[in-house]
């Protein structure tokens, strides 16, 4: 089946972790994620400028790598992104913001991609909340 | 044929961007023509009420987004009457014309959607 | 050491009963927010509120009560910010419940 | 169209009550997180899932159970990510309640 | 003399950095030997269930913060009765030896505290 | 009156905007503030990156222009920063990342500094949730 997922929470939510576990084990049981989308606070999940003590899960970390890993469709609102500070270097330009948090492969754009995404799925999961 | 979507949207309108967000996901939905209902529940009711004076709070007039819903072809639009009845509002006035559910009926609406979104 | 208590939580999201329980009688209230719904007409939050023994004073912060098209009780006191500030001197401490 | 909620605040801040109202009787429900305090033995979220109808399945999360040292009862399958998976997948749609 | 400040913990132990960042102010209290207490409330007081095992959900084992509350000095830890009796918890053996307080008890530790930050 | 006030919700809460006016109240009222301390979310107040929309109130903005205006000591737990992704010149390059969110007046730096200015003021009053 085709999966598409979206994350509203932080990476320090249980719900991001929860929602990672869910999509690597979505890969490993044979099944595909078609896109990956990032909305309200999720989008800090895309964010470069995350320092997690060593101690601890790096969720950002481990999101970059795993989108990486498999060339996943991975998408941060923008319109959410811009709110909570998640410039990518376009945007970031565009108002003048020394702050860049978001580098490829994350990709800023609009709510189009999610209804798409969902259009396009099999199933449509969303994780959030704690 | 487009799957339909309901986005259930239980914030207030004045508690940040919880509601904001949940009818933005509406209105783009609209945008690209695609079947979506929407449903008020819990604190989400309150974003029904008549009378608001966002500006006390510096806040943009959510009320206009709402209005905007037909326009983007969004006109299925649900409260829970127990949320209502919670908050001591059932039987008041809505901004808006939706339809009041409850019980079975909510669980027949969430039944007839291809897709569910909770914000 | 009296305390005036901050709530900005919808009471029907986050229950009232554990935020008055610790409420000493000579300790204040202020609504600001989505707590300002309390104040709504017919609910069981307001009833909880009214019940409250008379020494605790209640105050809702006037522009959420603007934005939400609500009415104040006669128990309770409207206040602005400038009043706010004078209620945070008045009482020993203030608690914010988040 | 069957919907497999997932729940994952605890029943105790977010009470239970509205989620359930929408549940149809072949739907299904997984506890993850906080949730899953909902087992926890005498209390009265629990209490509220054992009335549900028997067609409705449950589950909860098997790490978050053991994180919170809570026993499943019978009532209750315990899954871990390969069943939540193919759960997805035997539920025509998924609504998470954030 | 150094002013007193009560904690009001009221959030789980799983459900993100709430009684992390609660715990960290207690600490770093203690560690200028301030006088610190501690009321665990609400969800807050499933930090105290002895058994846990955060690594089954990839957390930092907070029961260790926990025990270092003493080597801070902070050695008033109390928890709400109510809370405790909402959760089927009442009577259960805790992981630390918390003061179980209800009703008049409760407005009475407030009373007695300088400062009071709730989390 | 010497108040302390700590804000723990982001720049889209309303406590964030409700902090601001009782802080603006404080000063105005003949008051002094000895210090405003951000912690948890609290810490996106200091993010220089946040763009809200221009027919929107820009708490981020206002929050740095009042700090200015009347020379506040703004400090951010710095701990609570890392974790969030909101770091200072110093921070971002101790940990290699490019995102620098944070610039003066704000200052990274311990709860320690809570419990200062809890100590030394006459009021500490805190915002957050909603």
């Amino acid at each position: 089946m085709k999966f598409a997922i979206a994350l509203f929470a932080p990476p320090h939510a249980p719900s991001s972790r929860r929602a990672l576990r869910f999509a690597e084990a979505v890969l490993a049981g044979g099944h595909e994620i078609n896109r990956l989308f990032f909305y309200q606070d999720g989008v800090h999940n895309a964010s470069g400028g995350i320092v997690t003590p060593q101690d601890e899960t790096d969720l950002a970390a481990q999101w970059r790598a795993f989108v990486e890993r498999h060339e996943l469709d991975a998408v941060v609102c923008i319109a959410a992104a811009l709110r909570r500070g998640v410039l990518d270097t376009q945007e970031a330009q565009r108002y003048g913001r020394a702050a860049v948090a978001v580098t490829p492969p994350w990709e800023l754009s609009g709510l189009g991609q999610l209804h798409e995404a969902a259009q396009q799925a099999d199933r449509l999961v969303c994780f959030g909340g704690v | 044929m487009a799957k339909s979507m309901l986005i259930v949207s239980r914030h207030s309108p004045w508690s940040g961007l919880g509601a904001r967000e949940a009818l933005d996901i509406a209105l783009a939905g609209g945008a690209f023509e695609l079947p979506i209902g929407l449903l008020f529940l819990d604190d989400g009711v309150f974003q029904l009420l008549p009378g608001q004076r966002p500006a006390a709070v510096e806040q943009k007039d959510l009320a206009a987004n709402l209005q905007a819903l037909p326009l983007f072809g969004v006109e299925d639009l649900y409260v829970c009457r127990q949320s209502l009845r919670l908050r001591g509002l059932d039987g008041q006035p809505l901004a808006l014309p939706a339809t009041a559910l409850e019980g079975p009926e909510l669980a027949d609406l969430f039944d007839r959607y291809d897709l569910v979104i909770t914000l | 050491m009296t305390t005036l208590h901050l709530l900005s939580q919808s009471p029907f999201t986050s229950p009232l009963d554990s935020i008055l329980r610790p409420l000493g009688v000579r300790d204040g209230l202020l609504l600001c927010g989505d707590a300002c719904h309390a104040l709504q007409p017919g609910s069981a939050p307001l009833e909880l509120l009214e019940h409250l023994p008379a020494s605790i004073a209640i105050h809702a912060l006037e522009e959420d009560l603007q934005a939400r098209n609500l009415t104040a009780p006669e128990r309770v006191q409207v206040v602005d910010y400038p009043d706010f500030v004078e209620l945070c001197t008045r009482y020993d401490k203030v608690n914010g419940w988040l």
